[in-house]
């Protein structure tokens, strides 16, 4: 509760300060909290009772949208994660695959837009393809760190009892690496949001970050903060989800007990 | 300097004393349609005016107008429908508006046209109700001549789906059958065509779009209202550089080296006309236009951003 | 005597390079094969002829110094903030509850649509792109900063901290070396994501030359995919550089890491 | 002799999800300063507990903890700990000297620091192993680095978890007569928790028996025996054998054939217990196996 | 008896940055099925190491070891170790009775996983703490699960190194006799690393002494007290305390007195040095402190 009251305290004590300052500035690029406001409930909540006030907007811009992020960004950890522990637990592979992976994360997305119109359809399979070889990197190369750093003690103890692959696998060098998994995760799935919206500069007819860019090219600068704003919701509500399943998922770590926080006095 | 990538010049003063500003931000797009400015560096008009430009190169009214608004730009190309988006939607309000202060490029048959595959079923305009066509940007000068054009040829236009597409792709996106046909320029038109044999369907450039304007010069208020002497030597010599362009063979070397087409390709293109007047009555078309597929609310009377224009 | 640090290092090196060669193989084939037509996907010889050319054009390699120098800066910024930031935040719980809500927001906040305003804030030239690559290139950092302080060892801060240790000290000296090699992890991530911000805005804004733009030119006037993909090239092999650079870094500082790990 | 340490009414509960668990019922001594105390007690009980809270690391549930007569809120001044983790609790980033410089950074300067840490790898028998990462030495090695570290920072409270439950039996007598010489040359006052029974009377002024968990004191013995200590003599003595006995005596040890063939017995039932339920188990699944094909 | 581990001309050389480190010498011996050997040596003299070339878990540099005549290369079948570092060989993310079953999950069914792994963790006295993690266990509590997956994997060849020596007297005494009984129901052969001298004569068929570091072989004792040994009668026995002496002696524990007081006298002539040099940069740096002020 306490937690909840401080992190909101400062938001919306930034968001009051924004109010002031563009209210001062007079700025048509920075137009004030308020009238973003309006201008993304004219946008998305005006629909009807029906919809839930939904407009149709919502439903041929931003639902897809969201499809296509979740959909990218669920198949990149998929990819992400089984590339990472194989790279990280095998020094060969790691050799054979790392300068061409590090020369492929090098690459920006938007210049492999052409190369994927060649070979995925347009449309929601191309836009998948970009938003999964742009947030795969920080999954990938978390994973590789994280299999890589399991304990030696434990990898002795699992040679040992002669741990059969899989289980080794799922059972050792999974939650060794999750934490660090997590974080890139984490990164990844605000990332996502930033390549939903790269991903809808080539070959789209629906889509927030369409619709964002079309608001841009507008300049219909309202409209672009409250789909800024959109994907700051978004993101937020993302990466709650995310957390309180990474919470699950780590209860095992003994951090509530023991860790006095490294600077913190312990409450 | 070097973070940007730009040759280091000593700036030369020029001997015109009565230039407020002899050294000119001017931003440009790598295409066809300014090949006028480079004929005009070439042949020292803008020299002659005692005017030293320098050319920063955008990649669009969305990032082109915002410099201008900030300043780093002085004068930049644009199309006209991003200038007036722009102007009603007072993102300039702070500098004194835009004005705009050259014709730039204006639409000629040939150089707007929808093609599709040659074995399409598509064949007439008509053919074009309900299918999917690649444009480069939604809501800008593509999508209006393109609606207007279907209209002109009883299609609903409401019927047809547009897609962004970067013109580059557009080729490979219509010979895969991602898109039934696309909105392409040159050099884009002439590549399709040679190459892959796309056909073409519609000329946006026709009928009531016949010889619409596109694009031209433009900037803030404020740099009017400080620079008008500069402002004039800049009209006076892009006036030279838009007659010079006309003229292909002065034309064709300079594509080659600016905007990197091969010389094969240079010499297939189709040019659109390059006026060297100013023209309210003709600019307002593309207002109007504008005003018909609802990217304006309100009626606009371009001549509040001109500067300079004749046939007022 | 065979030193075998060396034999090693040529192992991994040759290795790298059949990995590579497989692919352009595998790229060349592909190309050759008519499934598409060389001029949508020109395969590596094409490409590689154009790049012999490109290095010899004075043009692209200012504009290739500028990608870079923009680049090494914007890395170097974005490693001062997001590291002490890191640390801060991981370590105080408070601050960090105090701050989700306004970070969580701002992190998803894609580059490409502020790129107007960050022209209108900070113009066109080369602090736009440092910027924004910055602001891309803070998350990984900072996320795995304040990751590998949840994992820090309890037993390590306890000890130091019986031993008299300050709050402070603790934070430089224990958490920072025991959470070096994810940080830098991070900032391998950062600087590739660095980079491909960096060619983005310049491939979708202009003005500041650089990389992004000369393949931009190269595109929008003719759809030369040969010199796209040659720009390509060169960005990959500058990612691939300043990754390496960074991997033999994290080799020399934090060796004792991968040898108490991963003993394979 | 004053009190330099005084524990009263100590209790310490820790909070899980499933339920509390008190690992310190209630515990009251003291310590005078300059004094040596043995602290025993069975696997379990709180002895870790105990030195934790004292540094503190953990604040008590209950209770509280004085040192000079401050009640100690935080980590104190001038307090070195031998955690028993001692693996774990080695910087596995600095070599063995900068681990045991490293709590002298605070203080003293670059010369000194190396001149105090060669002097008590010297003191441990680790002089050649100055430049070596942790994990490049044997267990027993880390623990002698461990204490190495403490002795070097010269404490005025010196707790030890477990300090010699890695080392040769050998190496374990030098260690505790280096013990026994380091407090009296420093006048350092010590608190050491260990397993076993002679090593408690051989070092201890005192010996603190504590009971199981929860624990709380079971009996605080004085050792009479002479200050100068000899590992032959000294445990060849009258009055050392009668103490152990006395300790083990209320560490229950005596207990143990008893005791251990009750359980053993038990165990024996039990795992018939299991083994039937295990047969059982197999037929049916070997059942079912067949029931499906 | 036949040969159930052959250990011939073992040799092992850590390769190092800085120069190599040879952890054993030349070690040869054997263990017979079904017997029980201690390993004593010094700390650091390689014991770890040995523990780790049987396993499999490196490749000794030098000399050959099989398993029922054929040679070890990777880890063999049917084997458990008890790791010297068991607070690290157990897995966070699992409870302590998921940790035991963790390596039962290859061969046996649920319910019989939880079977052995209930009865294994009733043997070290720990039913209790099954649900609970292993950071929630003092340190003794942690080397006892360590203990109990060992033993619920029925190895036919188990390796324990230190595997005691963190528990308390009365504990150790306990899980002395569980190993001896485990190990004749299960007839498993068994290698324990001690350095409790009484513990490896209590326990052992046969000690096995090893020099300092390199190591080699000292000594290769054979325990000759009966088979059924109990913690009070054979500890009191002549032979044992015979035998305890003899492996102290080859041990050096003897030596102590002399050797002591000769380094406890070159220590405090270092540590005088020392301190002489300290009190020289002390000076001097106050002297320089005077000066820039
Ligand atoms: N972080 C924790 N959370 C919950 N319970 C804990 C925690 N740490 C210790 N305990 C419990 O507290 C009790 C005492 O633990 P402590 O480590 O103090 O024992 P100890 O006397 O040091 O035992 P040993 O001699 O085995 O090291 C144990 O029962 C243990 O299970
Ligand atoms: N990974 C390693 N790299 C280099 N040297 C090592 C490594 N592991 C151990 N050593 C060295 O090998 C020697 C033997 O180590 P080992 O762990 O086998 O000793 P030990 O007999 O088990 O000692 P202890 O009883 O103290 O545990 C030690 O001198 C140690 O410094
Ligand atoms: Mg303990
Ligand atoms: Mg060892």
């Amino acid at each position: 509760m306490n937690r909840f009251v401080q992190r909101w305290a400062v938001f919306v004590g930034l968001v009051v300060v924004w109010e002031l300052l563009t209210l001062y500035a007079d700025d048509p690029f920075f137009p004030r909290p308020s009238k973003i406001a309006l201008a993304a409930q004219d946008l998305w909540f005006s629909g009807d009772v029906g919809d839930l006030f939904l407009t149709d907007t919502v439903f041929e811009h931003v639902l897809p949208s969201i499809g296509r992020l979740l959909g990218g960004w669920a198949a990149a950890a998929v990819i992400g994660v089984s590339l990472g522990v194989a790279l990280g637990r095998s020094q060969k592979a790691r050799e054979y695959a790392g300068p061409l992976l590090t020369f492929m994360r090098s690459i920006p997305p938007p210049l492999l837009v052409p190369v994927f119109l060649l070979v995925f359809n347009v449309g929601t399979q191309m836009q998948v393809a970009t938003i999964i070889f742009g947030v795969l990197w920080p999954i990938m190369l978390n994973s590789v760190d994280g299999a890589r750093s399991v304990d030696a003690t434990k990898f002795d103890t699992s040679a040992v009892f002669r741990i059969p692959k899989v289980q080794w696998v799922l059972g050792v060098v999974l939650p060794s690496a999750a934490p660090k998994i997590f974080a890139g995760l984490r990164v990844s799935l605000s990332l996502s949001l930033v390549l939903m919206v790269v991903s809808e500069l080539v070959g789209t007819d629906n889509g927030i970050g369409s619709q964002l860019l079309v608001a841009q090219r507008q300049f219909d600068y309202p409209d672009m903060w409250a789909g800024i704003v959109l994907l700051g919701v978004l993101g937020y509500a993302l990466n709650t989800v995310l957390l309180s399943f990474e919470r699950k998922a780590l209860a095992w770590q003994p951090k509530q007990e023991r860790t006095p926080a490294t600077v913190e006095e312990k409450s | 300097g070097l973070l940007g990538g730009a040759e280091e010049k000593p700036a030369e003063t020029a001997s015109a004393g009565k230039l407020e500003k002899a050294k000119i931000n001017l931003g440009l797009l790598p295409i066809l349609d300014v090949a006028s400015v480079h004929v005009a560096i070439k042949k020292g008009y803008f020299k002659e005016e005692g005017l030293e430009v320098e050319v920063k190169i955008v990649q669009g009214g969305a990032a082109a107008i915002p410099a201008v608004i900030k300043g780093d730009l002085d004068i930049t190309f644009g199309n006209w429908v991003s200038f007036i988006t722009a102007e009603t939607n007072g993102a300039a309000k702070g500098v004194d508006g835009l004005k705009l202060i050259n014709d730039g490029y204006q639409a000629k048959p040939e150089m707007f046209l929808i093609l599709a595959k040659s074995d399409s079923a598509i064949k007439s305009p008509k053919d074009l109700e309900g299918k999917t066509i690649a444009i480069n940007t939604f809501k800008n000068i593509a999508e209006l001549t393109a609606k207007a054009t279907l209209e002109a040829n009883d299609v609903n236009p409401d019927n047809v789906t547009f897609k962004e597409f970067p013109f580059p792709d557009m080729e490979a996106a219509v010979q895969n059958g991602t898109v039934d046909a696309a909105f392409m320029v040159e050099p884009f038109i002439s590549r399709a065509q040679r190459a892959s044999g796309q056909i073409t369907v519609l000329d946006a450039a026709s009928g009531p779009t016949d010889g619409i304007p596109i694009a031209g010069y433009g900037t803030t208020g404020k740099f009017v209202k400080e620079n008008p002497n500069t402002v004039a030597a800049f009209q006076r010599a892009m006036a030279k550089g838009q007659r010079d362009a006309a003229d292909r063979p002065t034309v064709e070397p300079l594509l080659v080296e600016y905007a990197k087409v091969d010389k094969e390709t240079a010499s297939l293109v189709h040019f659109g006309e390059f006026p060297t007047t100013l023209d309210a009555t003709r600019l307002q078309r593309v207002a109007d236009l504008m005003r018909t597929y609802k990217l304006l609310e309100n009626e606009f009377d371009v001549k509040t951003m001109l500067v300079g224009a004749s046939g007022s | 005597m065979i030193n075998w640090e060396e034999a090693l290092r040529v192992r991994a090196l040759t290795r790298g390079l059949l990995g590579v060669a497989g692919f352009l193989v595998v790229w060349e084939l592909f190309g050759r094969s008519g499934l598409v037509r060389s001029e949508f996907l020109p395969p590596p010889s094409v490409v590689a002829v154009e790049l012999v050319k490109l290095l010899g054009d004075e043009a692209f390699l200012r504009d290739v110094i500028a990608t870079v120098l923009a680049l090494l800066i914007a890395v170097g910024l974005s490693v001062g903030i997001a590291v002490p930031l890191g640390l801060v935040l991981g370590s105080v719980a408070s601050v960090r509850h105090a701050t989700r809500a306004v970070v969580e927001f701002l992190r998803p906040i894609p580059s490409v649509a502020m790129i107007p305003l960050a022209i209108v804030v900070l113009g066109i030239g080369p602090e736009t792109k440092i910027t924004l690559a910055v602001y891309a290139a803070i998350w990984p950092i900072l996320f795995n900063t304040i990751y590998a302080l949840d994992e820090l060892d309890p037993l390590l801060v306890e000890t130091a901290r019986a031993f008299g240790t300050g709050r402070a000290r603790v934070l430089v000296s224990v958490a920072l070396p025991s959470a070096l090699p994810f940080v830098l992890t991070g900032i391998r991530l950062a600087a590739t994501t660095s980079l491909v911000v960096v060619v983005s805005v310049e491939l979708l804004e202009g003005g500041s030359g650089g990389l992004g733009q000369f393949i931009a030119i190269a595109r929008s006037g003719s759809g030369r995919m040969d010199i796209v993909l040659a720009g390509t090239v060169v960005a990959g092999v500058i990612g691939y550089l300043l990754n390496e650079g960074l991997e033999r870094a994290q080799r020399r500082w934090v060796g004792w890491s991968s040898v108490t790990g991963g003993r394979s | 002799m004053t009190a330099m340490l005084e524990v009263a009414d100590l209790g310490h509960t820790y909070q899980a999800k499933d339920g509390a668990h008190t690992a310190i019922a209630d515990l009251s001594f003291t310590v005078g300063a300059g004094e040596l105390v043995c602290v025993v007690g069975p696997s379990g009980c709180g002895k870790s507990t105990l030195l934790r809270t004292i540094s503190g690391l953990i604040r008590p549930t209950k209770g509280e903890i004085s040192l000079h007569g401050n009640e100690v809120r935080g980590v104190p001044e001038d307090l070195a700990v031998v955690f028993q983790d001692y693996s774990r609790s080695l910087f596995p980033w600095l070599t063995v000297q900068k681990n045991v410089e490293f709590p002298l950074r605070r203080t003293l300067g670059r010369s000194q620091r190396r001149a105090r840490a060669a002097e008590a790898l010297e003191w441990v028998g680790l002089s050649d192993a100055g430049r070596k990462y942790p994990w490049q030495l044997s267990g027993g090695m880390q623990q002698r680095v461990a204490i190495a570290r403490a002795l070097a920072y010269r404490p005025a409270l010196l707790l030890m978890d477990e300090p010699f439950a890695s080392v040769d039996a050998q190496t374990r007598f030098e260690l505790e007569d280096l013990l026994l010489k380091v407090r009296t040359e420093q006048d350092t006052t010590v608190l050491v928790v260990t397993h076993d029974i002679d090593e408690s009377v051989y070092l201890g002024d005192r010996v603190l028996v504590l009971s199981t968990s929860p624990a709380s004191v079971v009996a605080d013995l004085k050792v009479d025996l002479p200050g100068q200590r000899d590992q032959i003599t000294t445990r060849e003595s009258e009055a050392f054998v009668a103490l152990r006995a006395e300790v083990a005596r209320l560490l229950n040890v005596g207990k143990t054939s008893e005791e251990v063939k009750a359980r053993r017995k038990e165990n024996e039932q039990q795992a018939a217990k299991w083994a039937e339920a295990e047969r059982a188990e197999v037929s049916r699944v070997e059942a079912e196996d067949r029931a499906t094909t």
